[in-house]
């Protein structure tokens, strides 16, 4: 047992925040806050505070990075030094750096990366608050930046984790929950389709569960989504 | 192609300004509005976002506990670090800190330091063995001009903010916050002035930044001293140009001290 | 220059994927031949050449007496890293480790680590204060391929192979090896499957990854339970997909599993 | 109260080390000490030992970096590993990087960059041994090294600090005064106009203070812009 | 006295393995062992293991290194974390720089690096099991490695060491001799005419026992030449 | 644009060896002006600075007071490093050290090491717990050949300058020196020659060392005992030259030596 473990995580059926096991955390999504961005969003979802930018698509430094046929996605997941308990010395670390990567590759099956051969589309993710579930509010608000800075993209891309809490499946785990729960499974999908563009695991499921959890996250990911076009509907309007 | 938009934007920016005027129709000795929000991140011990017009910077306070340096035993540790992220400017870059952002986080932490403006003796814990180390960290959000003057704001806002941690065996237990407030003894202030062409004006926008000759940045204490200045820029000033930019700074210097959210004891 | 390769070969794989044969003539859930060597480095404490088909991998398990995390006093601490070596592949460079490298070397560590396959507490020697610290370290030699499922058995087999140094004095006398084992609890084992086109193969060779849309590896307990999973490559998987994966991943774990040279006591 | 702080620093309207308040500590400048550098200068200042190089104009690398319509001027600060009491680990750190800015920005004033488009003007200012007021000392010889190189300038640029030490003004801090008084003001200037290239200041000083600090400093580098001639005198003659 | 010291390093005039003083340790190599490099080859050593590969001649990336009028030679020497007790961090650190230049300028001397100009030949040399002699193991291998790559070369180049120890001159140290003994002397030649192209020395000697101890390697490495034509004979047959 | 001007270069110092002379109208055998000046730093507790015809070097040391390394508690620490500053050659570059840095640091401390130049042992204060750490730092300021010899000479002069500072309670008061002196067993020094076609010549000047085929460094003791050599270059030697070398440093280095400013006690 962990310091500062608590004795149980389930209580008479509830979570310890109250939540129902699908029940996801508040969220909301502004887009359109920075001045110097092409585009961005801030995210507020539980605990998590993120401002995401994109910027592009613009020349690629050093050149040999560039593509002839197509622009380069390029992603940087940042945690703030004060967004977590214990300060997070600046600068990329292992883990922010995988997180990059399948930042990445989560949301460049929807960008139209061919209307742009030899640029780059930058995304930067800052992670101001931290509170589980990081990389799925890193890749929703980066989406609705990408749109916000009028990528075209063939879809938006929300993600969403979902668990294994105190033996129950359950949807957006929270810093408790993720510390101390038997699973994680951050799922992203493009809704039109129904395609995972994103699927990271660690815990243990048995084959149920796996199923269980996997498709409650894609249903959070539908949850999420719409609140990414009501973001994208303040600003723009529109249906 | 900096360069080249710089050279529009210039001739653009001097003709104004000789005319009395700033692009933004701002006087010379106006700040842009200024919005100071505190207690912003929950897994902060203090925190503040600061806009100046557009610039937006986050600050937050981080407290750990360790060893004092050696020829100051019985004294807390004060460090300051800046993040000029690259979501902020097409121009900032990631990778390790570059010289601006090295000027920047040592600019703010002269005025913080200088000023005495926290008691640092009172954050030693047990002489030469166990001190509170205060790390600032000061997150360039999105960048539109006169980072020192945000940065200092937003840092100085942070430790107002700041309550300490409950401390058990030594150990910080981040999740429970004390009601106990770092030792604030003075508001130290920054005002920044841009020289372009023969005229001075406060707050320059990043436009005025890009076209300016030099910069001069002046730190005040709560009584009016001075406790730190850095020149920026290739450019030069006058003596007289200073003297003036330190008088003009002062006035601007007790509108921004407003904007601290510091209730005296 | 790559990408031209690339362009040439996924037509043919492709093409030959569609004819339901693959370009090695392997079945779409059939493994290259494996082989797993152990006992293959005095100087580590246990060790492990890995190669599936032309893909070879050295893991070398390295034991110290360190620390415990301040958050995990009674639990050993497990590390694994991972080295692309520019001798292993055209494309590998020298110098600090890439983002593949990294996400390989954590992939590996979760199937470890959420498998429980070492019992951490076990490791303890002193609550708070000392505690064996372990570290896998994958060394690619060669290249061809699925270098996940490759390191993950490397690690396991140089694990299952590790006897702990003698101790004298908290110091570790490397040369004398006692009898005693790590406290093995499971034995997980990653599959790796690769989507082309249409089609799904397991352990794809270079050439397959070159050209294969996503990719999906997921981390199998001894029971039969997931404790990791991890999907790579731009592509995408349909749910359907990724439930056929997960079935097929498990019969082909068991396969792999028997390569360790594990002994129940 | 710092370990090792002296009781007084100002004993009978005296300074410790028996200077008067406005009096410079002494400065040798030699200029054209090394071979290989196209300029260079060493200069002795108090406890200081600086030694000044300038290499250019030359190639720029990474290209990049030049600009079509002048060159650009490159400053390294960089204290030797055995110029302070502990031992200073070799390589920049956040204090060299940015008193090599400010260097850079005290000295590009006067230099004529546009007769040298696309080069690059280096300049190298290693502190062999430091005793307060090191990047003052810097510039001075680097300016003469710049001079030695041939590089056409509008004038030298002197530097100076002066400081509040045990409540008076001071010029030309050292070592005990830097550590243990209450501010420090180091300007750099253009002689002939008069004009502020340098100017950094941390401490305390009322608006009184600062004036006559400032004057001061000015003054001292005044009398040092004489040392910096005398010193090309020695090397290239004329008056 | 080192922690972990034998008493004696020589007893009834044999060494602690039990070798004569002129016997090397059992060698074996085998050529063409990997399957992505263009050349390679597996050697053990005592209780060296080691990877060599070469890849090339290709094309030099950044391209500003390449050559007009011939390839470049770039090797690096690298130790596994786990190739020895206290394990190693990953990554290059002084020593291993300089073992990585000495071994470059020990084997470029008989590449016709003039064939291939503007092109690359890069040698890799993994140290997979320490035990004393890693950089002579490292440039026997290597030899191989280029041969098998079908690099044209003027010769093998085999390596060795002679030392002392307990008052002996020996060949080929093995671990507990060379962090106990008196003296190490790495040598590499060219067979064919007999120059040096490593050498290198650390500890004691006299002016005869050097030149004893420098023979000795030499027909050590001679002998080392042998297996290693062996090997390549083993895989491209000829006598 | 290097290659071309050692091509010009090579020939007229090769033709002028040829003839039995050199460039710079030395002897084969004929070091150029030597000057060593100690006690050039007062902020180190020891300095020297060398000339050897341009190449100029200054030498520190400074004292520490650290922990033992495991496996020598009763020891002191020899630390050398070196830095080619790039105010000392057009070719020198900022960044971290390059192969030449690293190779001449090694090169110089072997020396001082093998020769055990140092009694470390009485560099012990507590055993096991506490020794001096000796760090020689070698600046180099102007390049003109030889860097190898001008360091070990400023290396060992420093050593024989340096004066051990006061130390209270386990710290030390740097600003005050003792009368007590590191404990110097031995004075070693190196010699390096050059091969340049058929001849091989002491102490080359830098366009010596830019058209050499090879270059041998040999380090005696006072006794003459050889106790470190390195070869570098892409050129070879044969078993001949290799102990011509030898026995011609060996009196060059007699000359070298009365330029320490060692008196023996």
């Amino acid at each position: 047992m962990k310091v500062g473990e608590p004795e149980r995580l389930i209580i008479d059926g509830k979570r310890l925040d109250g939540r129902a096991f699908d029940e996801l955390r508040p969220i909301k999504i502004e887009a359109g806050v920075l001045k110097r961005a092409d585009g961005s969003a801030y995210l507020e979802w539980g605990g998590n505070k993120v401002m995401a930018a994109c910027y592009g698509p613009r020349e690629v430094h050093p050149r040999h990075l560039a593509r002839p046929d197509s622009a380069i996605l390029r992603c940087i997941y940042n945690m703030a030094a004060f967004s977590v308990s214990d300060r997070k010395r600046p600068g990329p670390d292992r883990r922010s750096v995988e997180i990059s990567k399948v930042t990445r590759e989560a949301l460049e099956h929807v960008v139209f990366t061919h209307l742009f051969p030899r640029t780059a589309i930058d995304v930067f993710i800052e992670i101001l608050q931290a509170n589980a579930g990081t990389r799925c509010s890193g890749i929703t608000a980066a989406s609705v930046a990408l749109a916000d800075a009028g990528i075209p993209m063939a879809d938006l891309v929300p993600a969403c984790a979902a668990g294994k809490v105190g033996g129950e499946i359950v949807l957006d785990l929270n810093d408790v929950e993720d510390n101390y729960g038997e699973a994680d499974l951050p799922v992203a999908i493009t809704p039109k389709k129904g395609e995972v563009t994103l699927l990271q695991m660690d815990g243990n499921f048995t084959r149920e569960e796996f199923e269980k959890a996997f498709k409650l996250a894609i249903k959070g990911c539908k949850k999420v989504h719409k609140i990414q076009k009501e973001a994208l509907r303040k600003k723009y309007g529109g249906t | 192609m900096y360069d080249l938009i710089a050279e529009i934007k210039r001739d653009n920016i001097i003709q104004t300004l000789k005319a009395g005027k700033r692009v933004d129709n701002r006087g010379f000795d106006e700040y842009r509005p200024i919005a100071v929000e505190v207690g912003v991140g929950e897994k902060a011990e203090g925190s503040a976002i600061v806009q100046i017009g557009k610039t937006r910077v986050m600050a937050g306070v981080k407290l750990a506990i360790g060893e004092p340096f050696p020829d100051m035993p019985n004294s807390g540790v004060l460090t300051t670090n800046a993040e000029l992220r690259p979501l902020a400017s097409p121009t900032f870059e990631k990778g390790p800190p570059g010289e601006d952002t090295i000027e920047l986080a040592r600019v703010v932490d002269r005025g913080i330091r200088e000023s005495e403006c926290i008691d640092l003796e009172k954050l030693c814990r047990v002489e030469g063995e166990e001190v509170w180390i205060v790390f600032i960290d000061l997150h360039i959000l999105d960048y539109d001009g006169n980072l020192f003057d945000a940065c200092e704001l937003g840092a100085i806002s942070a430790l107002v903010d700041t309550r300490l941690p409950k401390v058990e065996d030594g150990m910080i237990i981040y999740k429970e916050k004390t009601d106990e407030r770092l030792p604030i003894k003075d508001l130290p202030v920054e005002t920044t002035f841009a020289k372009i062409g023969d005229n001075i004006v406060v707050d320059p926008i990043l436009d005025e930044e890009q076209v300016m000759d030099a910069r001069l940045t002046v730190a005040y204490t709560k009584k009016g001293d001075i406790c730190a200045m850095q020149k920026g820029g290739v450019g030069t000033f006058t003596e007289k140009e200073i003297l003036e930019v330190i008088d003009r700074g002062l006035e601007k210097s007790k509108e921004l001290r407003k904007h601290i959210p510091f209730k005296e004891v």
